[in-house]
């Protein structure tokens, strides 16, 4: 059987591969330090002053920072993940599992959560607790949960209607067994494309919030607090406005790309038309 | 459709209440004492005691909680703390400036997504419908607020056609309040557009592998013809679910865009008020914001339903 | 004798690379009812869209098909979509995805007529209204304004059916129409079907995978099998004295409905139909045959005139 | 042989509500089976035909014990209902966990019932008596044809050794070459193993052919339930009589042959 990977998840998975990569070469090393202030050789252009990309109204290194800025976004994404997977999809599972009453109050719930979009409750959480990176990554993970509980529920339904499980339910399959060797398997491609979703989304919540100033604090390399500042001077250096920009284009791109990659691959029609031939 | 109506109704109100206490409870009784939040650490026992008068803090949660809903529910929205300013005719006010700002952009994506979304679904195997839909995709990854960034940079600082952010009062001059929209309408809308262009396109393209498209044709309708008649109305239906979600984050997308171009409208507002740790219009906004939502997408799932029989029967 | 109603000649349906009906020779006699019999993979549904033009985007049929001293494949779409609905007209397996969910059933029905014979919008609807009585749907007044979903299939097959008819077609293609459907119903469409085609002078293509519905309601047979037709001839001749060794597998693979099999096992046909592109060359049935032979891997000819089969190795 | 038979079904009837359209509305109800009475034996072959929603799949459901009748009542006379009633479905896709092997789909009822087999014995047993290569043990359904995909799920419904096999429209999903192949499997694993069948069709060409006795189900009641011979000869249901009326007859049949 030949299996023809889609493009979209040859474009995400190396524009994906790319902001890891820079996220963990930043860790070890960035050409200059980020953090280092040169206020005589503030808004270099590019290559002066031996700034590769110029520097920033402090006299930062702007490739430095940007490197710098991957790893915290990258940071967020994941926290923002994580909470979600964690406590959504075993809410969605069980939800689809039991039914009745359960998923009942799981969906209203979610229902309820939904109508306050990731950065509402950023902003919210921000104003109630201090604001920074832990608030901001809690918000949006916490806004996170009920989507991936109804994607998990809708999935596991299906699931849930399959013959197999059927069968399973014949034997006295218990909740637990179908969970694990039926449920979660099989809903888990579409777990993966929603976590690839989510990781973009949350990469754009991160950039707003910081750009508000509400998300990271000055101090720490963040892709929309340098945004925040090169509004500034876009007379001066209007390039400083472009790059952060450009790097949060291309991560959200990447992750987008990598879901709408995944899911073609998973696409059942396109499964289906595999088993055929 | 009119028990639907009221039974939907009732859901509307149920999730705003919901809504409304997971509001109060974050704001009034996670933080412990919401003055030393609003006065920070800071602040003299004197101060403290007299805001806490201020708010009623002597009154227990439930009491408070029933004065804050029962007030906005009469137009009341409080007196900010910080401002002393009553919160309601403020918002009032502020909405000239959002309600404008959120219409503009939404029709500025559907202005782009519709024909370019039904193109790009029509010729989805040509290089036109690829163009389309690389772009959109792209277009997608773009945060709000960089294009908006970006348009000041070259409308505003390079060509100099609009000011750079801020707002003339309709009142002043009509024409200037219009200009001073434009770049963060355009901003808006060509970002959610982008998005929405990627449901136009899936939803064109999956109605034209349906059944009744093949039987369409099958009548003797051209292509064309069959997509006209039978192919955009059916397409249309996944479309406007997904306009709910759109138009939310349009919502959350004009407070960062009122931001970009020192807009004075609710976002800015919001966004000052959290600065200056202003909790009564931190509140009364995101109760605001998040009904909305919820009415944006009552709204949508009634004219989804309105516009399919199969649902409207049942 | 009449000129036949339709010819093809050398048809040719490509997917990609892969060959799915792989150069097909038919002819349907002027007012003839002929079944189509084939499984999965047989490449009868295509051969039906490649007639109608219907095919999906990215197939592409090749040969000709000959009507009224035309080749189908050399008009233009224009002229092709003037025929559709009009002269050819297809009924199709599935009537509750093949309907407009949106549309009421009157206006579905008046549709071809509108195109077609420019009917006003009255004018259609009254003539909507007459071919619903005509197949014989309850109720017909109120059923013109009903959506589909409003319907029970059978109503809706029957709907499908008055829009194929609606201009009196020369020919018309019934890809399954009732295998969706039950027994009962099943009955009573076939029915509803043979009548019109009879009273109309209607040619009839009747595809479906079920020999006992073509024995019932079809003078001819034509009987594919990867992409090929294998044997073809009148209905009574070739189920009676089938000379393909496929055509009499399939006869007695099926449980007879009045008589008890004397040892309760059928004859079976080993293996699977292989997928598309997965056929053998030359005959498409050797790896399944009994009768296989060196010969069998170049593709022999359709032999013989009143009943030709294509076969190295035919039954006599 | 025991003379009280292994399933006793009396008065059974089974309702089911369909999802409430909005919160006022009142939550509709339909019934799938009514009244229903049914005896099966040891070793008995019975039919159930039908028009779609007759109530058919639901009698099936019943009788695997998935859920309880609202009224009336089964009974099992066996030992142990979980492992000795099996069933097939029409969709064998639909029937196997795409995610797992053919051998883990095998012997999943053997884990789950936890019985103490030799797995990879009864693993090549079953994969024999179904006629799959030993080598399909390690692969996965979507790389089957529709036909050997049944013959998975039959080895499954083989494992825990069953007396009875149900059987929802076994063959109706699979192309008309195929089904002869497991018509004689099931009527060979039938007698082999001395199974109860049932049997669930809507074409009562395949009813007739495995079946000695066939119930006619119509709206949820069994109209007509008769020896196979005899509800062909002397229907006396009316539905019944309109059933065998509009099964479509192979009108000619090639006349047998000497065996070649």
């Amino acid at each position: 059987m030949r299996r023809r990977l889609p493009p979209s998840l040859l474009a995400g998975g190396v524009l994906v591969a790319l902001v890891v990569l820079v996220a963990v070469v930043a860790t070890i090393w960035t050409p200059r330090n980020p953090t280092q202030v040169d206020v005589v050789r503030r808004l270099s252009g590019i290559g002066q002053n031996g700034f590769l990309l110029g520097s920033d109204q402090l006299g930062r290194d702007e490739l430095s920072l940007l490197m710098a800025g991957a790893r915290t976004t990258l940071l967020v994404g994941v926290v923002t993940v994580v909470i979600a997977v964690a406590v959504g999809v075993p809410l969605g599972g069980l939800a689809a599992l039991f039914g009745g009453a359960l998923e009942e109050a799981v969906m209203r719930v979610s229902d309820v959560l939904l109508a306050f979009p990731a950065l509402v409750l950023a902003i919210l959480f921000a104003a109630v607790f201090r604001p920074g990176t832990v608030t901001a990554m809690a918000a949006i993970g916490i806004a996170f949960v009920p989507s991936f509980a109804r994607v998990v529920r809708g999935a596991g339904l299906q699931v849930m209607e399959q013959d197999y499980v059927t069968v399973a339910r014949g034997w006295g399959s218990g909740p637990l067994r179908l969970m694990v060797r039926h449920l979660l398997p099989n809903v888990g491609s579409v777990i993966i494309v929603q976590a690839t979703v989510a990781f973009a989304i949350a990469i754009l919540a991160e950039a707003s919030l910081s750009y508000l100033g509400l998300g990271t604090t000055p101090g720490t390399p963040s892709w929309g607090l340098m945004l925040a500042e090169a509004q500034t001077y876009l007379a001066q250096a209007p390039l400083l406005g472009v790059w952060p920009g450009l790097c949060i284009g291309l991560s959200v791109l990447g992750f987008s790309l990598l879901g709408d990659g995944i899911r073609d691959l998973l696409d059942p029609r396109l499964v289906e038309r595999m088993a055929q031939t | 459709m009119g028990p639907l109506i009221l039974s939907r109704a009732a859901g509307l109100v149920v999730a705003l209440v919901a809504a409304s206490v997971l509001i109060f409870v974050v704001v009034n009784v996670l933080p412990g004492d919401p003055a030393s939040v609003i006065l920070g650490t800071a602040a003299t026992p004197g101060a403290l005691a007299q805001l806490r008068q201020q708010l009623g803090l002597d009154q227990p949660a439930w009491v408070r909680y029933l004065e804050w809903v029962g007030g906005m529910l009469h137009g009341d929205f409080g007196i900010s703390p910080i401002s002393r300013i009553p919160v309601g005719p403020e918002i009032l006010q502020k909405l000239t400036v959002s309600a404008p700002l959120a219409l503009g952009g939404t029709l500025v994506a559907l202005v782009v997504a519709i024909p370019l979304g039904a193109l790009a679904g029509i010729r989805h195997r040509r290089p036109s419908g690829v163009v389309i839909s690389a772009l959109s995709l792209g277009g997608m990854a773009v945060p709000a607020f960089w294009a908006g960034l970006l348009l000041i940079s070259l409308f505003a600082v390079r060509l100099q056609l609009v000011p750079s952010g801020g707002f003339v009062p309709w009142s002043q001059d009509p024409l200037g309040s219009l200009t001073s929209l434009a770049l963060p309408c355009l901003a808006l809308g060509l970002v959610q557009g982008a998005v929405l262009t990627r449901y136009v396109r899936s939803a064109v393209i999956d109605v034209q592998r349906q059944d009744f498209m093949r039987t369409a044709r099958a009548q003797g309708l051209s292509r064309w013809q069959a997509l006209v008649r039978h192919g955009f109305r059916n397409a249309a239906i996944p479309v406007v679910t997904v306009l709910g979600i759109q138009l939310t984050s349009l919502i959350v997308g004009a407070v960062v865009i009122e931001n970009v171009f020192d807009l004075p409208g609710l976002g800015l507002l919001l966004f000052q008020a959290v600065g200056n740790r202003d909790l009564v219009t931190v509140q009364d906004l995101v109760m605001l914001l998040t009904a909305a939502v919820l009415v944006v997408n009552l709204v949508v799932d009634l004219s989804y339903r309105l516009l399919d029989p199969r649902i409207r029967a049942r | 004798m009449s000129a036949p109603a339709l010819e093809v000649r050398g048809l040719q349906v490509l997917v990609g690379e892969t060959e799915a009906v792989r150069g097909v020779d038919f002819t349907l006699e002027q007012g003839a009812r002929t079944g189509l019999i084939g499984e999965s993979g047989s490449g009868k549904t295509l051969t039906a869209l490649a007639v109608m033009d219907l095919l999906p985007d990215g197939l592409v049929a090749r040969g000709e098909i000959w009507y009224r001293g035309r080749d189908l494949l050399r008009l233009s779409e224009r002229e092709r979509s003037r025929l559709r609905g009009d002269r050819l007209t297809m009924v199709f397996q599935e009537p509750l995805s093949a309907l407009d969910p949106l549309m009421r059933v009157g206006d579905q029905v008046a549709e071809p007529l509108r195109l077609h014979r420019r009917l006003s919008r009255t004018e259609a609807r009254a003539r909507a209204r007459e071919l619903l009585e005509r197949v014989q749907l309850p109720d017909p007044v109120e059923r013109l304004r009903a959506y589909p979903h409003q319907l029970s299939g059978g109503q809706r097959q029957r709907v499908m059916i008055a829009m194929a008819v609606a201009c009196s077609p020369d020919i018309l293609i019934a890809d399954e129409p009732t295998t969706a459907l039950d027994v009962t119903v099943q009955a009573e469409i076939l029915a509803l079907l043979e009548r019109l085609v009879r009273e109309e002078g209607t040619t009839l293509l009747l595809i479906t995978h079920d020999l006992a519905i073509v024995s019932q309601v079809c003078d001819q047979v034509l009987v594919m099998y990867g992409g090929r037709i294998v044997e073809a001839g009148p209905t009574a001749e070739v189920f009676s004295h089938p000379r393909h060794p496929y055509t009499l597998a399939l006869l007695e693979a099926i449980p007879p409905i009045d008589q008890q099999l004397p040892n309760g096992r059928l004859t079976q046909i080993p293996g699977a139909v292989p997928g598309l592109g997965e056929f053998p060359s030359g005959c498409p049935f050797r790896t399944r045959c009994l009768r296989e032979t060196s010969c069998c891997s170049t593709m022999p000819e359709m032999a013989g005139t009143s009943h030709p089969v294509a076969c190295w190795h035919p039954l006599s | 042989m025991s003379s009280s038979p292994l399933f006793e079904v009396r008065g059974v009837t089974k309702r089911y509500r369909l999802p409430r359209t909005s919160v006022f509305a009142r939550r509709r109800e339909i019934v799938a089976v009514s009244r229903v009475d049914l005896d099966l034996n040891d070793s008995d072959s019975l039919g159930l035909v039908g028009d779609s929603g007759a109530g058919k799949s639901t009698l099936l459901r019943l009788l695997l014990g998935l859920e309880p009748p609202d009224e009336g009542s089964i009974r099992y006379q066996g030992e142990w209902r979980r492992r000795e009633v099996q069933i097939v479905f029409q969709d064998p896709t639909r029937a196997l966990d795409p995610r797992m092997t053919v051998a883990e789909i095998v012997l999943e009822p053997l884990r789950v019932l936890r019985l103490r087999e030799p797995m990879s014995t009864r693993l090549s047993e079953l994969l024999d008596a179904v006629g799959l290569p030993r080598a399909a043990a390690d692969r996965y359904p979507h790389e089957f044809s529709g036909g050997q995909r049944q013959r998975i799920a039959i080895a499954r419904a083989l494992a825990p050794r069953p007396r009875v096999l149900l059987a929802d429209e076994p063959v109706s999903a699979l192309d008309v070459s195929v089904r002869a192949q497991i018509l004689n499997l099931l009527h060979d694993l039938r007698d082999l193993y001395g199974l109860a069948l049932v049997l669930v069709s809507h074409d009562l060409s395949v009813v007739r052919h495995l079946c000695d006795r066939i119930a006619v189900m119509h709206r949820g009641e069994v109209v007509e339930q008769q020896q196979t011979q005899s509800l062909f000869t002397a229907p006396t249901h009316p539905y019944t009589v309109r059933l065998l009326e509009a099964i479509p007859r192979l009108r000619w049949r090639p006349s047998p042959r000497p065996s070649e």
